[in-house]
């Protein structure tokens, strides 16, 4: 019987600081057991437990996409025991992924549809993922438009600056970049909060068109009367969440809404679903 | 009363030792130090109250 | 007793909420298994009449104050009346929230000691007056309730509220003469060998359920020491050294504040007597600071306050 | 089906011969009330007592369970790699275990064992253990299990369903494996089929009976999620509680749980520990924020799960078997048979709200 406990041992290959205020670190991971690679098959939306022995687990959304081969990446805000240990871990040390976990986003029904990503602070990780899924020359076509709406309070808590700019210079993807305030002389995209650059920049909501809704609940309780008023329907409307998990596989009872698990069932559910639950997230 | 309460649930009363000792007393810490380190030794380790590795308390 | 105290509960409760002194009464209704009462909370006059008293309303009703911003009446017992007290001093609720309707006590009755005495299940138990009557498995037999008292209750020594705006019925005499420790003295006669023995064994049952912490009107941290994560203090398993650090951890935190209402051992579900850790230290500040926790709204605890006359020669 | 006769001369004889090739549990009575424990050479199950205080849950799920060890040793290889602690191989058998505890399994099994996962030490636990059922004559007053999905000689779980016939057990063989048991005790004499399946069932009725305690629950699965969850009921339900666990540590149905490691110099391990969801802890976010930050939260949870949540994901019933632990323990004498006929009847859009009643 397989163990759905049994992380994948993994070692640290690199560790990047993405944020001015240095709580925010990418991790990207190799299989110590190169064959644990073809077993880990995930796609966008998905995430892990992280394990460091003697520390436990935590539950990370996956920032690498599965169209990126050879290691698997994490961005990991320092807020409890295991994300304050693992900022202190160097490269080469080694702890353990399991997973992936979770539905990820619903990539079958997006096909043929145009995407607008919606994200803010340092919940755009999953959202890293998508886009860059979608953008693999592979994938590219099978999507049509595609919107990206990232903000942050100020230009250096901005993850994946590098790979955003560049998505920002070409044809086939439509970056809107925002601060909270004003950030001086050198800032060349908007300044506002995600709800008022979604009003100005997104699409209007149609059949054909899927709104990926990832930050924090301050800005989702603002974006989801925009995006109404934009003409999205709930049911196009898509959400990640997160909740305390344990076990990550729908068994230890505590990341329920309702009879769904979020870790199990979710993360990623759509506007319609959530309301047809308790919203004990 | 911490120190009563030691030594109701059975640590040895010689284990627990107070003293007041100013940063300018260095001869009255090397003093107090010595004696709790004589104290200690002559009630040899402590047993008690030290996490083993886990037992597994079956409670069936 | 039970009637006319219930009656009397009923009536000052309507009273007060009728009149708009209180927003609410905090009170006991009768239970769905026998020697059970289920702490509730009535708003409206007409509702006074789920309110009962008798014998099994043991829970401490001053854990249900804390931290409420509302003006509350409550039924309170001499040992509730203490807490709330040390609820006021510690700041967990104002004097002016609170209608303390007063209700001398002769005893709650212990359900275990009632079961330990019949082989079927108890069915029903009346009273009347000091004695009870329980029925169970087709036998019906008669007790002196002085004989199946909480053990805290057989050794109260203040059985009337300390503080109340209204008494339900008259006060009771209080026990003199009473050897409130004799359980204590035992165990600390016995060599350290034999007390890690002791202890050991007593809380070999414990499920962590932690039902004589949340039972307890003393244990209102926010975060208590035993969940903390960083650091962790505790481990969270079954470990008979976590299971010993918790509870004789909380004990001393109940120290100089502990009223020995009994809340905690009639809460635990294994029967665990968890009093022998409070008791202990109940009895040193009697010993050292002539202290008795809740008895007035002037003085601090001994462990809140410094006096040079301390006892002191435990430092060297 | 096949019956066999236990003498109960033979009884005694019978466990010890389990003893060797199974770690035999059975109930053990206390000062105060009796536990399922494992037996020691020449101890025998109390068959007369009530119910056990504790249900026999924790013999496939400890409160305490090792998962993995680990080496923190950097001097070793396999340094921070993970290793799963393989559970206890040899068989259990569990004698006297109720009805309601053992359909008690059945519906916890809906929980570790699933299409998508399996919970190998769960899994292996349960098919490692022979669950031998005492059938249950002398029911408390505020057993239910009639009207939970269960009763007095329900046989969901179990492999042998014993019935005390005074001079004797009648046993009911349900499957190979309870028949390997008896086969391995020696107790291989056969009754008459016709005779005993009938006396069974007229003990069955007569059992039953005897239950006068019920809920009823052929609303709840009609019953809206939402209404219920936001029905004016719950304050009043959740005024007394005080947030301990007992209800869910007594709960033959209940399996929250935490992962802690637990480290000692360079080595440790990977535990499982019963956890509750009546703590605040259990759902508390990294952020401070809690989903189910209030009392109410938490108690509206427990029932909401038992009674909605798990009735409408796995269409077997109410995740409750009826044994009325909960009641009986609870320190402040919340008690589920009355939150079940309350959200059983709740009728939002007339809001008679049955709470004050």
């Amino acid at each position: 019987m397989q163990n759905p406990y049994l992380p994948y041992p993994v070692h640290i290959d690199d560790i990047i600081v993405e944020t001015e205020d240095k709580n925010l670190k990418t991790f990207k991971f190799v299989f110590s057991n190169p064959a644990d690679e073809a077993r880990f098959a995930y796609r966008p939306g998905q995430f892990a437990e992280l394990s460091v022995a003697g520390k436990g687990e935590i539950p990370i959304g996956i920032a690498s996409s599965p169209t990126e081969k050879g290691f698997l990446m994490f961005t990991v805000n320092k807020v409890g025991l295991v994300s304050a240990h693992m900022h202190a871990m160097k490269v080469g040390d080694v702890m353990g992924v399991r997973g992936p976990l979770g539905n990820g986003f619903p990539w079958e029904r997006m096909a043929g549809k145009n995407v607008v990503i919606i994200g803010g602070g340092f919940a755009f990780t999953t959202l890293r993922s998508s886009i860059v899924h979608m953008l693999d020359p592979a994938n590219r076509k099978r999507f049509k438009d595609i919107h990206v709406i990232y903000g942050a309070r100020t230009p250096g808590m901005l993850l994946y600056k590098s790979e955003i700019q560049a998505w920002e210079a070409r044809d086939d993807i439509h970056v809107h970049i925002t601060v909270d305030a004003a950030a001086g002389p050198d800032w060349k995209y908007n300044v506002g909060f995600v709800p008022a650059i979604t009003e100005q920049k997104a699409p209007p909501g149609d059949a054909g068109t899927y709104a990926i809704v990832c930050g924090p609940p301050i800005m989702i309780k603002f974006t989801q009367p925009v995006l109404d008023k934009l003409g999205y329907s709930p049911g196009n409307i898509i959400m990640s969440l997160e909740n305390r998990m344990k076990c990550g596989i729908g068994m230890c009872g505590r990341c329920n809404i309702g009879k769904e698990f979020v870790c199990k069932d979710g993360p990623v559910f759509t506007l319609e679903q959530l309301n047809q639950t308790p919203r004990e997230f | 009363m911490f120190q009563n309460l030691m030594a109701y649930i059975g640590i040895e009363p010689g284990r627990l030792h107070f003293s007041w000792i100013s940063s300018a007393e260095s001869t009255k810490f090397v003093e107090v130090a010595h004696a709790v380190t004589e104290a200690v030794k002559a009630l040899g380790p402590n047993t008690h109250f030290v996490k083993k590795e886990i037992r597994v308390a079956h409670h069936v | 007793m039970s009637k006319e105290y219930t009656d009397r509960i009923r009536k000052i409760a309507a009273r007060l909420l009728k009149e708009g002194r209180v927003d609410m009464v905090m009170g006991f209704r009768r239970g769905t298994v026998p020697m059970m009462n289920e702490p509730c909370v009535i708003r409206r006059d007409t509702e006074a009449e789920m309110l009962v008293w008798d014998s099994h309303c043991g829970i401490n009703l001053a854990n249900y104050l804390t931290d409420r911003k509302e003006r509350i009446g409550i039924v309170a017992k001499g040992c509730d009346s203490r807490n709330i007290v040390t609820h006021i001093i510690e700041n967990k609720i104002k004097r002016d929230q609170l209608f303390i309707i007063g209700v001398p006590c002769k005893g709650m009755v212990d359900k275990r000691k009632i079961a330990a005495r019949f082989e079927a299940e108890i069915e029903k138990v009346s009273e009347a007056g000091d004695t009870l009557t329980v029925k169970g498995g087709g036998t019906e037999k008669t007790l002196a309730k002085a004989e199946v008292l909480q053990e805290n209750c057989r050794i109260c020594v203040h059985r009337n509220p300390v503080i109340h705006d209204e008494l339900a019925a008259e006060p009771v005499q209080e026990q003199t003469g009473v050897d409130r420790y004799e359980d204590i003295r035992n165990i600390e006669a016995m060599t350290p060998e034999a007390k890690r023995e002791y202890f050991t064994d007593l809380l070999s049952g414990c499920i962590r359920c932690y039902a004589c912490r949340n039972a307890c009107p003393l244990c209102y941290c926010p975060t208590c020491f035993v969940d903390e994560s960083r650091p962790q203090w505790v481990g969270k398993g079954q470990d008979p050294e976590d299971v010993e650090t918790f509870h004789f951890l909380r004990a001393y935190h109940c120290a100089g504040r502990c009223t020995d209402c009994g809340a905690c051992e009639r809460a635990c579900p294994v029967g665990i007597r968890v009093r022998l850790f409070t008791k202990k230290l109940e009895k040193d500040c009697l010993e050292l600071f002539d202290w008795e926790a809740g008895m007035s709204l002037d003085q601090r605890p001994p462990l809140d306050v410094y006096r040079p006359d301390d006892p002191n020669d435990f430092i060297k | 089906m096949e019956f066999i006769t236990i003498d109960k001369q033979d009884w005694p004889g019978g466990v010890e011969k389990l003893k060797g090739p199974y770690r035999v549990y059975g109930p053990v009575r206390g000062q105060e009330f009796s536990d399922f424990k494992r037996l020691e050479p020449g101890q025998l199950p109390d068959l007369t007592c009530l119910n056990t205080r504790l249900s026999p849950k924790g013999i496939v799920y400890p409160q305490s369970q090792p998962m993995f060890e680990y080496s923190l040793d950097e001097k070793k290889t396999e340094a921070h790699v993970l290793t799963p602690v393989q559970p206890d191989a040899e068989p259990a058998a569990v004698l006297g275990i109720r009805p309601c505890d053992a359909k008690a399994f059945e519906l916890v099994r809906y929980n570790f064992d699933t299409p998508e996962y399996k919970d190998p030490y769960w899994i292996q636990a349960f098919e490692n253990t022979t669950f031998v059922g005492l059938a249950c004559d002398l029911p408390c007053s505020s057993c239910f299990c009639t009207t939970a999905g269960c009763g007095p000689y329900h046989e969901a779980v179990l492999d042998l369903l014993l019935v005390d016939a005074g001079d004797h057990y009648l046993a009911k063989v349900l499957t190979q494996k309870g028949a390997r048991l008896l086969k391995t005790a020696g107790w291989e004499a056969a009754a008459d089929p016709d005779a005993s399946a009938s006396a069974m069932v007229e003990r069955k009725q007569a059992a039953e009976e005897k239950i006068r305690s019920r809920v009823r629950t052929d609303r709840l699965k009609n019953q809206p999620i939402d209404e219920l969850y936001q029905a004016p009921i719950w304050e009043d339900v959740a005024f007394a509680c005080i947030n301990c666990g007992t209800c869910t540590y007594v709960c033959p149905t209940c399996w929250c749980f935490d992962v802690q490691d637990e480290t000692h110099g360079v080595s440790g391990r990977r535990m499982r520990n019963w956890d509750s969801c009546m703590y605040p802890l259990f759902t508390l976010h990294g952020s401070g924020h809690n989903p189910r930050g209030t009392k109410l939260h938490r108690v509206r949870q427990r029932f909401m799960h038992k009674l909605k949540y798990f009735v409408d994901r796995y269409d077997a019933g109410i995740q409750c078997v009826g044994c009325g632990r909960c009641v009986r323990l609870c320190p402040v004498n919340i008690d589920i048979r009355k939150v079940c006929n309350m959200i059983n009847g709740f009728d939002a859009s007339a809001c008679v709200c049955p709470a004050s009643s």
